[in-house]
């Protein structure tokens, strides 16, 4: 029974509760906002033990929804979205615990908060492209409204920039799913949306499939962000509220990548494969990479820091999926979990020292270990996990996904690797100057340590840090088949 | 399973794990139970030294070749890559097991004394017991992921210690330069480790080392490439050239801590993975040559800079990259010399540990006197002592000892390793002539360690003491608590040489059988053996280096000529060069970080990003898309009559289609 | 006179009603030069078998919609003549050019005559006003076809009457 | 047959209402030219009911009522913007502009 409702519900729960939730008192709507995205969390659990690693496609649910085009509502997960779902709902009712006391409009946000959700996992769980694009759509407005309400100074600018930027993408992505259905709907005679009647369809090379692969790929390198089209990310990463930063990373990035290895590769693995692209994207990655940590070591805003080195991990990602190996894409897709546990840590530890002090500056910090030693602790910790510290879950992702590439690209695997040391030069460069150094500031004399909330935020992300990083063994189990599946659709003959 | 006490081993790395985790605990909430602190945090590491004497007698009972392995979970299966979270007892991870264990003790007790009034004393301890944890790991740890763990998790402890006194810009940034540069050899070492798994498809020590001569051919490129990377993170993490700049920085750590963690037993990882991955350095000759000749180089080149050091710490330092630079000589030359090189790391690591905690007592009677006075003097600084002896005797004592024992003078335990060092690189040298000259090049460095420690020795005990009127009365012994681990050391110090007594001198080279198994299969090509006519004859060059040394620099040296800090003149000429470490810091600075740091801040981010990519890219499209609206507003005046012309002109334009 | 001759007579009434109705500089000339062409259109339906339509040409159109338009002008007093509404020069070159083109294409499209197959034989709606009355003919599709229009339109005048009067009012 | 001069008419009498659109400024005089471009589709309509049934005729009735409905708002339009204005000449009207 379960396996039937499961995904239904994640997706209608939290629409419902959300709208709930922004009718509701401002006082109550917090908590229960937090009881919704807990109960979430608690309908997505099951997932965990009741997937089965080698059932392919499961807890599907197919219902027609406009008969007359061929648009069904058809969802369901297999290894690579099932962290995806799970990381959203895990990450939910943190981000609720974490913007407890955002000032204005509580319901609004909250319910927002929630509505976001659905769109995330729809995004996720669509196995139609036209449910895709439209939870794909879903789930931008809310995060504009999160963004240009709750943000920074600068949120207008920021907001629409996010905004403009993922919808120019979307859209040609539209056209490419309308160009795809019609072709296909040519082919066969039956016009249908469906991720399976696409697929079956899509494997023809010709000049459309590249126009239709440019379409996808601009649409997810976007939202990757891949360079050049990353500026978005510091602006929107910088300007929204902590749980929209935190989603931001956690989530929203990881659908450009969950793009890439749900439709762009295996609906045109011809040109996915072709050597220009390759050669052009694993080219993006490693100046993702490099880039990413060069501009993040300069940067005075923690912030923004943070946002240039999701352009570096990400970077990671990318290199991991093309790459194409069985390590590398399970890396990738750690990687793509580590990051949202990591990122999401860290956003909410700036989030939380912006609330004592209300600046992200890294200059407005020093020697505030003394004060805030839990903090400082704490941030410590993540910081390494970002960086990718061996016992950490950063390692595990990176490596895996170093170990994979190196396989099809050493050249390229030599370069990346140098962004470990990047990585450390600037996060441990940024954390010295908040953390550690002499205490200048006696404004800083004044700040308090994390509360029990606070706490309470950050524990299950650091058990999850140490978990991922000693034994991933559950994850990796869990995806193994359907990276392999992945592979071997899109690669039929394995390099020499 | 062996049924044997070597099954548990793996309480040697929770204890420690354990012990960080309760000090961690009490240094957040409860950083005043001082007592509790030294309680938890040095009981797990003699706990960790029982195991690890236990396991020792266990697998020494066994009487095996074979390496005993212990898996524990599968860490990472994907797909070929099998790795294991397991570990792997034999006869090189034992003794290195032992070393840091047994020395770990002794300088965790030493810190109690040291550490006794700093306010982080539990964070100090939760963080040695911490490192403890992962060198365990990193020398128990049965396939080079693991050992990689163990790896960057002492980089981490490093770090975190030479920053523990955060609140001084230097101290932060020393820890940082250490992480980073350490880094720098880090992505040598990952490098190497996916070389080797795409090579052989595999990362265990076992699987590995038995394929490598069936999956590399001897001398090849790849083989070639994995062990110069590999060596590259041994530079790294061991100090040598070209990245031994932060461990002079890392000096600014606490004293014990730089006994354990940047003499004793960290910087020596470098050493063990060579010695490790022997078989791998076997079938590279030329890798071989670069180690052996690194080492033979940094030997001297640090032992130079160490001739002109006031810091007592920095002497140490240097001394430490020069010493390092030894074993990696010995290591790199293969075969016996390998066993050689695990010698002259546990000697030193005695030794070396010794004159560190030794200086830790010196710096902490200095600091106490400086104290009492509210002086503002440098407590490291050699010109601000001289003639200490009269006032911490026992400390003087025990200096001396490590000192001829680094000197390398007869029947001290340095003397028989480094002797058996040089030796073993001269003997290879009768087949690669090349040899002779790091042989010849680590007899010079012999002669000038004599030189700088006895210069040590001489401003810091001998001669008037230049401490100041009012703080002398201050001076006096460190507590028997600091006092008690110096005496074990000296003792080992002395008699190390046991370990490993040559045939020469009626001994049967316990450790260089002991290794045997590990050794064996890293001979690199037959060596003839010395005669021990030659040998006699070495052993005598060495000796005369060595008494060279000390009496030279007794009597050239002239300690009552200083004077203080703050009244001694700059240096000139090349002795300045020496003074300012031959200026590489600051090479590197504007040659590598200034540069990157410009880079990134004026080209990258705000040229490229700012300017190019979001300044002309995205703004620009905003730009024109307004500059496009602003087109249309103005047809949007609100003049009907334009709109009904307008609309006529789209009007016409239809027609004009159905018209065809 | 034929059929033809009077039709062309009528035809140039109109052309000529229309010509002075835009080019008037009074509204109300406008509105009665207007009324002039309504009467000779009306002549012309009666000519193309279109008696009913004709009547209400000349009792709807002229009689009650063109009222409305002088009463409105009276009403805001618009009848004397002031200073000309017509555009300047610029106005009438594009007017003209684009009339031009406009009256051109219609010509074009006028002369693609419908196909033969879907016209009917000549003479047909006059038999079919001999059977059913002139009136009847017109009737029958009405509220038999055409009925739902029909009530439909019947809604739009509704509207149109309410929306009037609340347009017109000055306080409601 | 009259199906050919009607068109030509019609055509003459559309154009003639649409230069007068383009020619006036008055709102008046446009909807009296708006008047006249309805009627000479009327006139089409009715040449072609001829020939293509009497539908054409009943199209043209209910132009007729479209075109009451639309003077009848209209010109409420007109009275209540020359209230506001005193004046019904275009170039006074800019109420569309933004």
């Amino acid at each position: 029974m379960y396996e039937r409702w499961a995904l239904t519900a994640l997706l209608v729960w939290p629409l419902v509760a959300g709208l709930g939730v922004m009718v509701l008192p401002a006082p109550r709507a917090r908590a229960a906002a937090l009881v919704a995205s807990l109960v979430e969390f608690a309908i997505s659990a099951p997932l965990w033990w009741t997937f089965v690693p080698d059932g392919g496609m499961q807890f599907l649910a197919d219902y027609a929804w406009i008969p007359a085009w061929g648009i069904r509502y058809t969802v369901g997960v297999d290894g690579i979205s099932l962290f995806m779902v799970l990381l959203t709902t895990f990450l939910m009712p943190l981000s609720v615990l974490g913007s407890w006391n955002i000032p204005r409009r509580q319901p609004a946000f909250f319910g927002l908060l929630l509505i976001l959700t659905t769109g995330m996992i729809g995004v996720f769980v669509s196995l139609d492209l036209f449910l895709f694009y439209v939870m794909w759509e879903v789930m931008l407005i809310p995060m504009y409204f999160i963004i240009g309400v709750w943000g920074g100074d600068n949120r207008l600018y920021a907001a629409i920039k996010f905004f403009i930027y993922t919808m120019f993408g979307s859209l040609l992505m539209l056209v490419a799913i309308l160009a795809l259905y019609t072709a296909a709907g040519r082919a066969t005679g039956t016009y249908s949306f469906a991720y399976t009647h696409l697929l079956s369809q899509a494997t023809q090379p010709g000049p459309t499939a590249w126009w239709l692969f440019g379409a996808f790929f601009l649409a997810f390198a976007i939202k990757v962000p891949l360079f050049p089209f990353h500026t978005w990310l510091p602006d929107a990463h910088v300007e929204a509220p902590t749980a929209g930063s935190v989603i931001l990373a956690g989530i929203l990035l990881k659908m450009g990548t969950y793009g890439f290895l749900r439709f762009a590769l295996p609906l045109f693995p011809g040109v996915a494969l072709h050597e220009t692209v390759q050669f052009a994207i694993v080219a993006l990655s490693l100046v993702g990479i490099i880039y990413g940590g060069l501009v993040a070591m300069v940067q005075p805003d923690f912030k923004k820091l943070i946002a240039y080195s999701s352009v570096s991990h990400l970077g990671f990602v990318m290199l991991g999926i093309w790459a194409l190996t069985l390590q590398s894409v399970q890396g990738a897709l750690l990687v793509m979990i580590n990051h949202g546990i990591s990122t999401g840590a860290l956003f909410f530890l700036v989030g939380m020292i912006y609330e004592r002090r209300h600046s992200r500056m890294i200059d407005a910090y020093g020697g505030i270990a003394r004060v805030v030693p839990l903090f400082a602790a704490i941030l410590t910790v993540v910081s390494l996990s970002s960086i990718g510290l061996p016992g950490t879950n950063g390692f595990v992702g990176e490596f895996l996904v170093l170990l994979g590439a190196f396989r099809h690209y050493p050249v390229a695997t030599a370069i990346a690797t140098t962004g470990v040391i990047i990585a450390a030069a600037y996060l441990l460069w940024a954390l010295q100057r908040i953390i550690f150094n002499p205490l200048t500031d006696p404004e800083n004399e004044r700040l308090t340590d994390l509360t029990p909330r606070e706490l309470l935020v950050l524990v299950p992300l650091l058990a999850c840090i140490v978990w991922i990083g000693v034994y991933p063994k559950p994850f990796l189990r869990r995806m193994e088949p359907a990276a392999r599946a992945l592979i071997e659709q899109v690669r039929p003959a394995p390099l020499p | 399973m062996t049924g044997t006490a070597a099954d548990f081993v793996w309480l040697a790395p929770l204890l420690a794990l354990a012990g960080f985790v309760l000090n961690g605990a009490l240094a957040l909430w409860r950083p005043a139970a001082k007592t509790a602190v030294s309680v938890i945090g040095v009981g797990v590491l003699v706990g960790a030294f029982v195991v690890a004497v236990l396991t020792f007698r266990a697998f020494a009972g066994l009487e095996t070749d074979v390496p005993l392995l212990f898996r524990y979970w599968s860490w990472m299966p994907v797909g070929e890559l099998q790795l294991d979270v397991a570990l792997q007892v034999d006869q090189l991870s034992t003794v290195m097991l032992l070393v840091v264990t047994g020395v770990g003790s002794l300088i965790h007790l030493f810190s109690v004394g040291y550490m006794r009034e700093d306010p982080g004393y539990a964070r100090y301890f939760a963080y040695l017991n911490l490192f403890v944890f992962f060198m365990l790991v990193l020398v128990l740890g049965a396939n080079f992921a693991v050992l990689f763990v163990g790896w960057e998790g002492v980089g981490l402890c490093s770090y975190l210690l030479i920053g523990f006194w955060f609140t001084e810009t230097v101290n932060a940034d020393a820890g940082r330069k250490a992480f980073v540069v350490n880094r720098i050899g880090d992505f040598g070492f990952l490098l190497a480790m996916l070389m080797i798994f795409w090579a052989t498809g595999s990362l265990d020590f076992g699987a590995v080392f038995g394929q490598a001569p069936a999956a590399f051919d001897a001398g090849g490129a790849a083989i070639t490439g994995i062990t110069l990377l590999l060596f590259l993170g041994c530079t790294g993490k061991s100090a040598q050239i070209p990245l031994y700049t932060w461990l002079p920085d890392a000096m600014q750590g606490p004293t014990p801590v730089s006994a354990l963690i940047h003499a004793a037993t960290m910087v020596t990882a470098g050493v063990y993975l060579v010695a490790r991955c022997g078989v791998l350095f076997a079938l590279a000759p030329l890798s071989s040559a670069v180690v052996a000749g690194t080492g033979a180089l940094t030997a001297l080149f640090a032992a130079t800079i160490a001739l002109k050091q006031w810091d007592i710490k920095r002497v140490l330092a240097y001394s430490t990259i020069s010493q390092l630079g030894y074993m990696f000589l010995a290591v790199g030359t293969g075969g016996a010399a390998m066993a050689a090189g695990i010698f002259h790391l546990a000697t030193h690591a005695f030794f070396k540990a010794l004159l560190f905690l030794g200086s830790g007592s010196v710096i902490f009677a200095m600091h106490r006197a400086y104290h009492a006075t509210h002086s503002p003097e440098d407590a490291q600084d050699m010109r601000n002592m001289g003639g200490l002896r009269r006032f911490m005797p026992w400390t003087a004592m025990l200096m001396w000892i490590a000192t001829l024992a680094i000197a390398g003078v007869p029947f001290f335990s340095g003397f028989f390793s480094k002797d058996e060092i040089l030796a073993a690189a001269f003997a290879r040298g009768t087949v690669h002539p090349q040899w002779l000259v790091f042989w010849a090049i680590g007899l010079v460095a012999a002669l000038l360690t004599a030189f700088y420690m006895t210069r040590l020795m001489l401003y810091t005990f001998h001669g008037p003491n230049r401490t100041g009127e009012r703080e002398r009365q201050h001076l006096a012994e460190a507590p028997w608590m600091m006092t008690g681990p110096l005496l074990v050391l000296g003792v080992l110090s002395a008699v190390g040489g046991l370990l490993n007594l040559p045939a020469l001198w009626g001994g049967n080279a316990w450790l260089h059988h002991w290794l045997e198994p590990v050794t064996e299969s890293a001979v690199v090509d037959a060596v003839p053996p010395l005669s021990h006519g030659t040998e006699w004859v070495l052993v005598g060059i060495a000796v005369a280096v060595a008494v060279l040394g000390v009496v030279g620099a007794w009597r050239l040296l002239k300690p009552a000529g200083l004077v203080p800090a703050r009244e001694a003149p700059a240096e000139r000429g090349f002795q300045r060069v020496l003074r300012n470490k031959w200026y590489v810091d600051e090479i590197y600075d504007a040659l590598i970080v200034r540069p990157i740091v410009w880079l990134s801040r004026e080209v990258l981010w705000k040229r490229v990003d700012q300017r190019l990519v979001d300044g002309a890219g995205v703004n620009g499209a905003a730009r024109a898309a307004r500059a496009w609206g602003a087109l249309g507003t103005r047809l949007q005046n609100g003049q009907v009559g334009v709109y009904v012309a307008l609309f006529v002109v789209g009007v016409l334009l239809v027609l004009w289609r159905a018209i065809g | 006179m034929s059929t033809l001759t009077v039709f062309w007579i009528f035809g140039v009434i109109a052309m000529l009603g229309g010509l002075l109705c835009i080019t008037r500089r009074s509204p109300i000339g406008s509105a009665l030069w207007l009324v002039v062409t309504l009467f000779a259109l009306a002549a012309m339906f009666v000519l193309l078998d279109a008696q009913f339509l004709a009547a209400l040409q000349v009792l709807v159109y002229a009689g009650a919609i063109m009222v409305l338009f002088l009463f409105v002008i009276m009403l805001l007093n618009l009848g004397r003549p002031g200073p000309s509404d017509i555009r300047g020069t610029m106005g009438i070159g594009v007017a003209i050019v684009l009339a031009g083109v406009l009256l051109f294409q219609l010509r074009v499209l006028g002369t693609a005559a419908p196909p033969e197959a879907i016209a009917l034989p000549p003479g047909t709606m006059a038999a079919l006003q001999q059977r059913e009355g002139i009136i009847g003919s017109v009737a029958g599709p009405l509220f038999d076809a055409y009925l739902i229009p029909f009530e439909i339109a019947s809604v739009l005048l509704l509207a149109a009457i309410v929306g009037a009067v609340v347009l017109a009012k000055k306080r409601l | 047959m009259l199906l050919g001069p009607a068109l030509a008419i019609s055509a003459v009498l559309f154009t003639l209402g649409v230069a007068g659109v383009l020619l006036r400024r008055n709102v008046i005089v446009i909807f009296i030219c708006v008047e006249l471009m309805l009627n000479a589709v009327n006139l089409t309509f009715v040449a072609l009911s001829q020939h293509l049934g009497v539908g054409g005729q009943v199209f043209v009735f209910f132009v007729m009522a479209v075109a009451a409905a639309e003077a009848a708002v209209g010109l409420a339009i007109i009275l209540a913007v020359y209230r506001h204005q005193r004046s019904v000449d275009l170039q006074n009207m800019r109420l569309l502009k933004g």
